[in-house]
This record gives structure tokens, C-alpha cells and sequence, in this order.
């Protein structure tokens, strides 16, 4: 069951949007609570240069114990007070069900071995690859993909999963296209159609396996959109502009795994987090200076303004001079968490201090650091939610920030070049466009150019 | 400005045709495709409007991209013009004209379903005058020898970019080379690097999409 | 010509040893200033897995040049405010000291293209390796080894270094033994009077060096000596008091280097660095969490409190899944310069309570820590410049190291455990036995059990 | 206690003789050297004073110091008292009791002169009871090839510090190889991995020098 959504913002003062605080903490088995006052480290790792297979699953298997055991050693060395790990899936893991459980299990067993050796208190979050995706264009209801996905959610939730999460990627295989051509009638019909409809379906199923296993169903990810669109748009391969645009539209899609009964905390690579913290009130997890081991980013320091978890997202198994890359990442972010969390025992008047620097930091080089600023994230996501309907709000959250970039712009907030300026234009004049309602896009898109990309029944439309 | 100039510079605006919105200022105005037209009626030869006009504007938007000057959807809006009046040509030139300078297949390897960067390849190949035969993702060995088989002086390409799955370039040119195919192969995306590529002896690599064209040229030939 | 050190501290108020502002600041050739209100990040790089003789030659040149590349065109992107770039030699580089030289061009060509082409303000440190150390015992004043490393320093300064350092190794040819064999004697001796009298030779013709070719003499750092130390008392090896006693220890003999006409910045590893601060005035270079990748640390925050430069110490030219390690560290460097530059613009007052941020995040977890207190540097430093040489200044930091640790564990500023505590009785009982007059010392070493470790004439005593 | 216990004691202690001032509480009473004397006026036989006190002790040393539970420091005050209880009993063994259970040459590669790691491992296999030769650092190929002609039994170690000499470990083994010399060998060292050990035939790795005893005799057959 899908609920809608409250007319009225869980967090609705700026100054109330800040890090280790959510209204709705999480509580979690090894321990301790998330959101409720502490930022806690999340680290991430996966494999090294290896190709997954019978013949090398004794070494993956072993690769990932080293890790987890490293990892939990430097971090009671450390004494943080408590560690969120995931396990983010590979696609052969997902793809055979047993394999990623199997992981799941090794991890989670050793998490336990610590926890009541060291005392270390931690939780672990597992992911699933959304292996949907893997034919074009995807079936999303069916098929044996699908079946497989599901299972993967079931059998690491058996295995000892605490959470679950995924980067679903319903509505990409239009996105995709959309994105390079930047067509935002694409990327509106993607994002606040195809995806909202898929994020309603995958959920509503997450949560009902998450609650037969009593594990917590953390949330999903506008990753394969809007983090898509960050890298191109870093790599100078389309405009910034509308990969901000993209990003306050994916609030829509991924708030749909909330208002399906995930808890939280969200994923780290959604930096479209802190507005699901100002609707919700669930406490986020994100990744910036410390991620950029897995991507550069002109979000460094924002990103940990509203952060309760902080994260590394992703490094490999390397050596480096010191230790493996992944005990690195966790160092750093220990010490990160740090400076946080001291800030937090200093009171409200220097926390906010504290994460206006990280606002200021970057909210002026770049508008996808821009809309993360938190007077305009309470602001935009205001308007969101008084519209009716997840298309509407789409609708609403791409002309607010489309119209946000050229105040902005306008008043020297943020410094866009010609060819930004330009784009941004071009995109106003597209959205102008766009139908006010969601049939008529339907209806536009069965028989336009993206009608062979995706089968209008895996979405019900 | 002369017709051919004026058509090379819609193709580096990327305005198709009267009908188009885009660029805003040109909106209204006759495009490619209607320019191609006038010349055609005007007697220019075929041969001189794709060189001159068509390839010519291309080339200055590849190098507007690589400057960053370009946005890769400019790049499309352009290449959308290119073709629309390529479309209008194409009847009226000689075969050996528009022959393509040579075909590259192209995939991203077994397990790996990301394809940005190779579609992005894929486009700047084709801008560059290659014929381009995409196989897509999840692209198995068997696959790659198939299209080896059929073109036999292609260059294939291949693009990975997970750490699980950049092994499967190895095993592609392993397959191929066992089969006793010899195309030249060259590779790419976020996980491999120069180093790799000489490890499993691949014949090229580059970092991104606007050296490949470049890299291609150099391996049939064409550059140095 | 040394000179003697003032009886008065430059910085003797511990509010004012902070980050980014030193009384001395260092003026750089490509258009910045160190010391002088802003934060700037030091990036350090190394060679991946890759042996260097003639045949490999040209490929370990094109990795510095591409590593420039990278590192220059990121720190543009983010507009980093200036770069400093230090380039550390490996042994053949040295050995050979046109292939340092080399290299030393390379970098220091592609810094004056980005500076021209777009602005970047920069300054490349060269620091070449102390090969004297090389054969046991060592020549410090004769031989080949020696004649090269000076030749080093000269063709690195004619190739385009703006600043020379170097980690001299004076003394460590008894510290190693001393140091795993917790001897205090050979301790002393090798910091207070080998490691002195060689910094006073060594300085004194790099400070020449530097002054012929219009370069920096930037300075030195007890590496070879505290940095071991560190290591090891991080490994569990020996106590960390140990190790704590022997960093404030070798502030005596990294301030010959000042004292012989370095200038600064010194070099990120010397975390004797804010010590130097407070006596000197100079600007310091540091390095914490975000050198995880070189060295694990309990220093991560602390290390940040008095830094003028941020370093990343060295990592390889490996490839992380975002891009390669350096571009990866530079990133992370830029973006914690950030938040303490946006921090010094909120004023002092702001800016005191982020640095105290940085002290409490680690001061209570580590006696190395511990020593970084801002009041604690102050007041040690303030004891040691009253003795009259050098040698009773590292006796008096002995000695206050060792009483200040008691001190604070009686008053449980810091834990120690039964380990550390029996080892800072030992270690009090080895003191007083110390001869407090430096000849009675020489005497007993040049007969004792280090005798034929050191050659006594390459130090001229 | 017997004598025996207390004897062993003083080897975990560290206390060598009564002229010892560390251990601090001890200082002044009898240390090893004079109770390993007493025991040799009482006829205690000295091998089983080398095995139940002196070596038994040893071990005990070892395992505190792998639990974290000693420092370096205090496991060479034990190898001092120890060696102190050995230079009187030494003379009193038969040669067969007294012979080192195998021999281990170590050294550091050419071009790196980091030796705290090597000197460690040898600590440890000394104390484990073998007979090391060390080769110091900066030790070129020729020399690992000298010392295992000269001992063709002996396992071999080889440090490495540096991303710029783990070659040379690599080049050590090729050359040992290739004078048809076949010693086992073990590498370690920062920039060592098990990968790398796999990687250029290397006999053995261990991460650190505690790890590195028992590594030595299962590569010998004591140990599985
Ligand atoms: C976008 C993206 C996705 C999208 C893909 C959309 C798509 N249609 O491609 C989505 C969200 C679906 C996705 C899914 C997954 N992804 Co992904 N993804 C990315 C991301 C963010 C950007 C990739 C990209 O498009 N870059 C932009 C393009 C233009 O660059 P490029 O691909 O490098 O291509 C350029 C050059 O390399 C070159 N090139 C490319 N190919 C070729 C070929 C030839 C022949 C030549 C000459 C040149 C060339 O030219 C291109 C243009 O200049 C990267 C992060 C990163 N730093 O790369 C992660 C990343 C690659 N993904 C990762 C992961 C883990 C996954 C998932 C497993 C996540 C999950 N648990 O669900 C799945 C796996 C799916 C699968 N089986 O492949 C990891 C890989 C980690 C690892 N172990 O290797 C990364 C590194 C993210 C991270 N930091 O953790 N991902
Ligand atoms: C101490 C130290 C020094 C001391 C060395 C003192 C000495 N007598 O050894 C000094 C200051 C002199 C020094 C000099 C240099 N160093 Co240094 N040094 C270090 C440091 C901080 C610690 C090394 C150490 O002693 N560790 C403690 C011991 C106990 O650990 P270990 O050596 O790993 O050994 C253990 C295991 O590996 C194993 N093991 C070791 N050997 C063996 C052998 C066998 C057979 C087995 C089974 C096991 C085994 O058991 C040991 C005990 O558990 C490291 C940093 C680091 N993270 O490692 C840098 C480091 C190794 N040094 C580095 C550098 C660059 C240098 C210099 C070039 C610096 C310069 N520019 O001047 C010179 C080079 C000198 C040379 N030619 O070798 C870099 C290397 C970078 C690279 N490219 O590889 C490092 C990584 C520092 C850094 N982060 O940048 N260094």
C-alpha cells in the first residue's frame, strides 16, 4: 500500500536540516540508532580487478572476509561508535541468488564476531543489483530476472542482512536516451511516470519481504538518473543545469519507497537525500569528499550538511601504501565523523555554524551543489508536495528549479557560463511543452521516439 | 557567406530544418536539410556539399566538444542535421564517395550493462565518417567473433566498466585470437587503462570518446 | 652560521597557533603567499609498482608527466586558491641526480603552462632522498653518497624546484636500534647530538644551495626518527608514550634547520611541525586523515590545527574507480582547505572553536595526540628554548614529555594502560641516568653497545 | 615454584642478573643467569633448563607479544636474559641437542634501505629457534645467490619497502632460479602481497614478522 504524502514538511526549518539529527531515527540490532545525534561512518568496498565465477568464488569469498575483518579491526582501533558496512552486489551475484546471500552471510556473521568480542556496534546494509536491466528493453514485472532480484532480496535477508536497499533503475532505459539528447519530455516522462510507477512496484514488495524477515527496509536511489547525469555533466558532457533539474526530480521517484513503508536510512549515492529528509523526516545516508575514491564531485563538502550516515561509496581492494584502500575510506570517514559529532556536543548555535561552512563551501561553484542548500531544499520541497499526483510534483519539481537557476543566475548566487545559459533556456522552452497531464504524455510517448526503448505493460500504463 | 559556408554553419548550430525550435534564434528560419535542397537546385555537386558543408561543420563540432565548448546533446542536434541532409545527398553521389573509411564493431563485454561512454564512441566514430556496428551490452565473446567473421577488417572495440567485468576484454581477445581472427582490437571505459590494454595485448586504448576517432584512424592507417 | 633560538616564543598565546596564519609567511614564485590567511593543500605522489633504471626510464617519466597533468586539471576544476606540489626523489633519482633533476623539470614546466594558461598559482617542493644513509656505518660528510645528494639539491634547484626539503637521517644509524630496544640513551644521543650536529652541517649548505639559486629552503623533518616511531607504536610495536616522547624530542633537531636559515614551509611529516610554529614563526606543511593512504594515523584531526599547508604525505599512481589516486587525494585535500579557509573568514573567534573541533576529536585517545594540544605546545616549547643547547633542550623535552604524560593519565586526560604505564616508569628510571652534560654522553656511547653503528668523526666529535 | 618455573619466569620477565635494574621490582633479586647457574649446581640436566625454561619461556614471550600484551622492547629483555641463560648452558649440551632446528638467510632487496620489518622477522625466528643469516639491506641478487650456495637448505627472505624495489624481489628469485638454485623463499615487507608473492613464484608470505615462524616451518615440513 502506497500512502501519499503529508501537504506539510516533517522538517520545515532550514536551520533544522542539519547532520546526525532525523526526526525518525532507525533503530538498528547491533546496538544503536540512526539520526538520532551521531553521525556514523558507512563503508563501502568491493572486488579488485577478478571476474566472478566458479573458478574464482574461494578467492571472492576470501577477499571479502579480509576486508570485513580489517575493516572492523581499524575501526575498534579507531572507537567509533558504531559502523554502518554495505554490501553492494555484483550483477552475478544478484543474478545467482545464493552466491550474494553467501557474501551477505560471511559479513554479517563477522560483524557479529566483533560485536561480541569488541563491543563494536554496527548494522549492515545489503543491495541487490537491479538485474532488470540486464535486456533492453526490460521487463520489470517478469521474466526471470526479476524472479532472481526478488530472491536476492529474500535469501540475503535470510542470510543476515540488517538492511536492505537498491538503485532501481525503472524508467532508465528511457532516461538513457533522454539524458545525452538532454529531452526533458524524456526525462519527465521517465522520471515522474515510468519510474514512480516502478518504485510503487519494487517497494510495496521490499518492504512486505523486509517485514517478514524483520529486517529494515532502508531506501532506494535516483542514482542511475541523476548520478548518471552528474558524471556527464562533470565530464563537461552536458549542462550542469539540467543535471540539477534531473536531480530534484528524482525526490519524486524515490520518495515513493518511503511513502511504501521504507524507514530509512536512504542510500548514500542519493544526494537527492536531504529532501527526503525534509518530507520524511527518515535520516539519509551520503557520500562527498570521502566518495572520491569512487567518484570526483563538485559536491564535497554539501554533501554532509544533512548527512547521518557519512560514506565512501565504493572502493576496490587495492593496496595502497598504508593499508588496503578500503581501511583507508574508513579511517577518513572516522574522522570526518568526528569533527561532526563534536560539533553536535557544542550545541545547536555552532552546529549550524559548523554545516554552513560545508554549504558555503560549494553552494556557489555549481548548481547541483546549489540545490542542496538547505534554505532552498526546505523551499523547493514545499512546493513539491502540495502537488496531487507523483506526475504533477515531477512537473512541479523541474519548473521550480528550472526557474530557482535563473534567479540564481540572475542574481550572481551561482555563476553559469554561455553555454549553460543557453541550455538553460532551450530546457524552459522544452518544458513549456510538456503536457499538465500524465495521460497525454503516456499517450505522446507510445508513439514517439523512445516508444521501442520500454513496454508500456511492465508499468501498468 | 556562400551556400555551401551557410549549410556548414547549420550543421555546427545544429538546425535542421524550418520546422525546428532549435537553436532558438535560428527557429523559423531554413535549415540543413532546406539549405541541401537550395544547393542541389543551385547545381553544387553532391560531393563538394558533404565535404565542404556536412563533413567539414561536423569536424568543427567535434572540436568545439573537445574544447568544451560543445555539450554532447549540441553534438546530437548537429549530428541530426548532418544526416538530414546526408539523407538529401546520399541518392546523388557516386558509391565510392560515400563509402564509409572503415567500420569499427563495438560492445560493452559480458556482465557490464553500461553504455553511455561506448554510445558516446560509437556517435563520435560515426561523425568521424566510420560505419559503426553496435552489438549493444552484455556483448559475449561469441558475439564479438560473429561480427569478426563477417567484417573481417573491422576494428572491434570493446567497453567495460566494472572491475568484475574488465576481465571479459581478455577473454574476448583471447576468443578471437583462438579463432584465428586477427582484427584489431581496442578498448576502453572507467576500469581499463593503457597498462591493461598492453597486458592482454589489446592494440589500443583511450581515455575518452574524442580520441578514439584519432586512435582508429592511427590503427587503419589514416593518421599517424 | 647557526644562530641560537630566541627565549621568547613567536606564537606564545595557544589562541593564536591556529591554521593558515603564520607570523613568517613564505612568498611564492607563482603568485601566492604560505602562511598568510589561507590553507592550501600539499599534493604528493609516487611512483606505482615499477623498478627505475635506463630501461624504464621513459615510462617513469611519462607517469610524473601524466600525474602533473591530472593533478593540475583537477585543481583548476575546483578552483583550488593555489597548489603546492612536492616532488619526493626516490633513492636512484638521487643516485643519479640528473634523473631527480629531470623529473624535477617535467613538473616544474607543467606547473608555469597552468599557471600561464590558467592561473594556477603553485609551488613545487623537491625533497631529495638522504642516501648517506645507504651503507652502515654512514659517511655523513665524505663519499660519494654525500657528494650526490648535494648535487641533488643543487640540479633540482637549477631544474625548477621553487622549495628544497629533505627527511635526514643524522643519528638514526643508533636511533634504530635504540628506538625497538626503548634505550633512552641512544635515544638522546642519536636526537640531541648526532641528529643535531648533522642538521646544523646539512642546513647550513642547503640553506647555501638555496640562496645560489634563488630557491627555498623550506626544511626538514624527525621522519627518519618520531615518524618510525609512530609506525611502530601504531602497530603496537612499541609504547606509544615512547613514541610521544621521542616526537617532541626531535623538535630540537628540525629546529637546527630554521635556525641554519630555513624559512618553511616545513615538511608534512614532521609532526613536530606546530612546535616549530610556535618557536619560529614559520608556516608548517601537515598531513592527518587525509594521508591515510600513505600512513594510518591517531593523528587525523589534531594533525590539521596548526596547518598552513594540508598534505596527503604520498600515494601511488594507482586507479581508483573514480581516477587515479592523486587526483582522488588532491580532491580530498581541496575540500578540507576549503572548510578551514571559509572557517578563518568567519573571524578568530569561530575559527578557535573549529580548530579546538580538531584538538578534541583525538587529543584524549593518544599520547602522540596528546602532545598536539595547542596549550600543551606552547608550554613545552616555552621550556625547551630556555636551556642553553641543543642538548639540554632535547633533555628537557625528554624529561617534560615524560612528566606531562603522567601527569595526564593521573589526571585522566588520557588512558594508558598497564603496558604503557610500566614502560613510563622504565623509561623515567632510564632518565635519571642520563649524563646531563653532552662529553660524559659521547664518552659512554663512542665505548658502549652502539660504538660500531656510528662513525663519531662524521659528526665531529 | 621449582626451579625450572622460576628460571622460565624470569626469561618472560626479562630479567637477566641481579645487576639488572628492569624489571624495576626485580632489581637486585637473582635473574636468569644466576638461577640457570643454580640449576646447573643442582645437576639439573641443561637440556631440559634450554627446554622447559629457557625455550618454554621464549614461546610464552612470543605469544604475549602476538596478543599485544608485549612490546618489542620488552621481548628482547626476555632474548637477552634468555641468551644470558644459553651462553652457561651452551657448553654443557651435547652438539646434537644444540642444533638449530634450520636455517633462514634474509635480507633486504637492492636500492631499499628499510630494515625494521627484516630485523623483526629475524628476532622472531631467532627466538622460534632457527639460525639466521642476515644479509642487511640493500642486498643485491648475487648475494642471495652466494649465501644460498653456501646454504642449500636454507629458506629464504627477502624484504621490501618500496613500490620502486618489489621488482627486485622478483629479479632475486628469477636470478636464483637461473643458477639453478631452488631454496625456498618467502617474502614480506609493506609493499608486499600475497598477490605479488603468487605473482612472481615466491614460496610464502606473511603480513607480519609473528606470522613469519610458523610460515618458516611449515615451508619445512614442522609445521601444517
Ligand atoms: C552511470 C553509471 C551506472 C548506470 C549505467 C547507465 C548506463 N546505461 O550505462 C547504472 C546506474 C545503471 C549503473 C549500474 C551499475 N553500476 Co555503475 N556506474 C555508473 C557511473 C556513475 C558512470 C558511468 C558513466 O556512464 N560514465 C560516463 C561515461 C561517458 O564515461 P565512460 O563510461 O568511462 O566512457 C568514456 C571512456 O571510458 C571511453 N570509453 C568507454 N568505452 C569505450 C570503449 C572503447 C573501445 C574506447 C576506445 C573508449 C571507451 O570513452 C567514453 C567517453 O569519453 C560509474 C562511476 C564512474 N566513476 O565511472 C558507476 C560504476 C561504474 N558502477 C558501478 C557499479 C558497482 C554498478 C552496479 C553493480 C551497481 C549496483 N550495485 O546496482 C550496476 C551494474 C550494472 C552492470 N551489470 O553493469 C561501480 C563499479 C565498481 C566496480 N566494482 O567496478 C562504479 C565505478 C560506481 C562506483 N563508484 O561504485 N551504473
Ligand atoms: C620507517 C620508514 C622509513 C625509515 C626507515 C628506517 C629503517 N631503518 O628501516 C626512513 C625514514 C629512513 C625511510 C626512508 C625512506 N622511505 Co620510508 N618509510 C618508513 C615507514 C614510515 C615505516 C616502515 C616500517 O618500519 N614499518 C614497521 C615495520 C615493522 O613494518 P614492515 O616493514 O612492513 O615489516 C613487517 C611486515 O611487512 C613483515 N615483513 C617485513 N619484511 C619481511 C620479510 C619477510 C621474509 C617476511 C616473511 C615478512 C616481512 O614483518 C614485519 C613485522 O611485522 C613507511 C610507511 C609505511 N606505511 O610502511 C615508510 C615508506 C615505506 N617509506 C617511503 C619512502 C618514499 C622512503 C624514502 C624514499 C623517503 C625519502 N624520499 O627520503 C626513503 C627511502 C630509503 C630507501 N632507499 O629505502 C614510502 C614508500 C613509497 C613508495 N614509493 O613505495 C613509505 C610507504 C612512506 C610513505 N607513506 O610515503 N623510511
Amino acid at each position: 500500500m502506497i500512502s501519499t504524502v503529508e501537504k506539510k514538511l516533517i522538517i520545515s526549518n532550514p536551520d533544522e536540516l542539519f547532520f546526525g539529527l532525523a526526526p525518525k531515527p532507525v533503530k538498528c540490532q547491533r546496538g544503536f540508532e540512526i539520526g538520532n545525534g551521531v553521525v556514523y561512518p558507512e563503508i563501502n568496498f568491493t572486488l579488485p580487478q577478478i571476474i566472478i565465477n566458479e573458478s574464482t568464488w574461494k578467492e571472492v569469498k576470501s577477499i571479502y572476509t579480509e576486508i570485513i575483518g580489517e575493516v572492523c579491526k581499524r575501526a575498534i582501533e579507531l572507537k567509533t561508535p558504531a559502523l554502518v558496512v554495505e554490501f553492494e552486489l555484483l550483477p552475478p551475484m544478484t543474478m545467482n541468488p545464493e552466491w550474494g546471500a553467501e557474501i551477505t552471510k560471511i559479513l554479517s556473521e563477522n560483524l557479529d564476531v566483533f560485536y561480541k568480542k569488541s563491543g563494536l556496534k554496527s548494522a549492515l546494509r545489503v543491495t541487490p543489483v537491479d538485474i532488470r536491466d540486464t535486456n533492453r528493453p526490460p521487463l520489470m514485472r517478469s521474466g526471470e530476472l526479476t524472479v532472481n532480484m526478488f530472491r536476492s532480496f529474500e535469501l540475503c535477508a535470510q542470510a543476515g542482512a540488517d538492511m536492505l536497499s537498491i538503485e532501481s533503475t525503472g524508467g532508465k532505459e528511457v532516461h538513457d536516451d533522454a539524458l545525452v539528447n538532454a529531452d526533458l519530455s524524456g526525462i519527465i516522462f521517465s522520471l515522474g511516470i515510468l519510474a514512480v510507477k516502478d518504485m510503487q512496484y519494487l517497494w510495496e514488495r521490499v518492504v512486505d519481504i523486509s517485514k517478514n524477515h524483520n529486517v529494515i527496509p532502508a531506501g532506494d536511489t535516483g542514482c542511475a538518473f541523476a548520478n548518471t547525469a552528474m558524471i556527464l555533466a562533470d565530464k563537461g558532457m552536458i549542462p550542469k543545469t539540467l543535471a540539477a533539474v534531473i536531480r530534484v526530480a528524482t525526490v519524486v521517484r524515490s520518495l515513493q519507497a518511503y511513502l511504501a513503508g521504507a524507514i530509512g536510512p536512504s542510500k548514500d549515492c542519493a544526494y537527492e537525500g536531504p529532501y527526503i529528509k525534509a518530507i520524511t523526516g527518515i535520516p539519509i545516508s551520503m557520500e562527498g569528499k570521502t566518495s572520491a575514491c569512487a567518484h570526483l564531485s563538485y559536491l564535497g563538502n554539501i554533501a554532509s550538511a544533512a548527512a547521518d550516515l557519512w560514506s565512501n561509496e565504493s572502493v576496490q581492494n587495492v593496496k595502497l601504501l598504508s593499508a588496503y584502500a578500503p581501511v583507508v575510506s574508513l579511517e577518513q570517514l572516522i574522522y570526518d565523523c568526528r569533527l561532526m559529532n563534536l560539533a553536535l556536543k557544542n550545541g545547536n548555535e555552532f552546529t549550524l555554524k559548523y554545516r554552513n561552512l560545508m554549504v558555503e563551501s560549494d553552494a556557489g561553484l555549481d548548481p547541483q551543489a546549489y540545490i542542496l542548500k538547505p534554505e532552498i531544499i526546505i523551499s523547493l520541497s514545499q512546493k513539491i508536495i502540495q502537488e496531487d499526483s507523483p506526475y504533477k510534483m515531477t512537473l512541479c519539481a523541474v519548473d521550480e528549479t528550472l526557474k530557482l537557476l535563473r534567479d540564481a543566475s540572475d542574481k550572481k548566487e551561482i555563476k553559469l557560463n554561455e553555454m549553460e545559459l543557453r541550455w538553460l533556456d532551450i530546457l524552459s522552452m522544452q518544458f513549456d511543452e510538456i503536457p499538465g497531464d500524465e495521460i497525454n504524455l503516456i499517450k505522446k510517448m507510445k508513439n514517439g521516439i523512445y516508444a521501442d526503448k520500454f513496454l508500456p505493460a511492465e508499468y501498468d500504463i | 557567406m556562400n551556400l555551401i559556408e551557410v549549410i556548414k554553419e547549420n550543421v555546427i548550430r545544429g538546425h535542421t530544418d524550418s520546422n525546428a525550435k532549435y537553436p532558438p534564434d535560428l527557429a523559423g528560419k531554413p535549415g540543413v536539410k532546406d539549405l541541401v535542397q537550395n544547393a542541389i537546385d543551385e547545381m553544387i555537386p553532391a560531393s563538394q556539399i558533404l565535404n565542404e558543408s556536412l563533413i567539414a561543420g561536423m569536424e568543427i563540432v567535434g572540436s568545439k566538444f573537445s574544447a568544451g565548448e560543445y555539450f554532447v546533446p549540441d553534438m546530437l542536434l548537429s549530428a541530426q542535421a548532418m544526416k538530414s541532409g546526408m539523407q538529401i545527398i546520399e541518392p546523388l553521389l557516386k558509391s565510392e564517395d560515400s563509402k564509409k573509411i572503415g567500420t569499427v564493431v563495438i560492445g560493452t563485454v559480458k556482465g557490464d550493462m553500461h553504455d553511455i561512454g561506448k554510445n558516446l564512441v560509437r556517435m563520435m566514430l560515426e561523425g568521424g565518417g566510420f560505419e559503426v556496428i553496435d552489438l549493444g551490452i552484455n556483448t559475449p565473446p561469441e558475439k564479438f567473433i560473429e561480427a569478426a567473421k563477417k567484417y573481417p577488417d573491422a576494428i572491434i572495440g570493446m567497453s567495460a566498466l566494472l572491475t568484475t567485468t574488465m576481465e571479459n576484454m581478455r577473454i574476448s581477445i583471447e576468443a578471437l585470437r583462438a579463432n584465428g581472427l586477427n582484427n584489431k582490437v581496442i578498448i576502453g571505459g572507467a576500469a581499463a587503462s593503457q597498462k591493461f590494454a598492453d597486458e592482454i595485448h589489446a592494440d589500443g586504448f583511450t581515455r575518452d570518446a574524442a580520441q578514439s576517432v584519432q586512435l582508429v584512424k592511427r590503427l587503419i592507417g589514416l593518421a599517424a
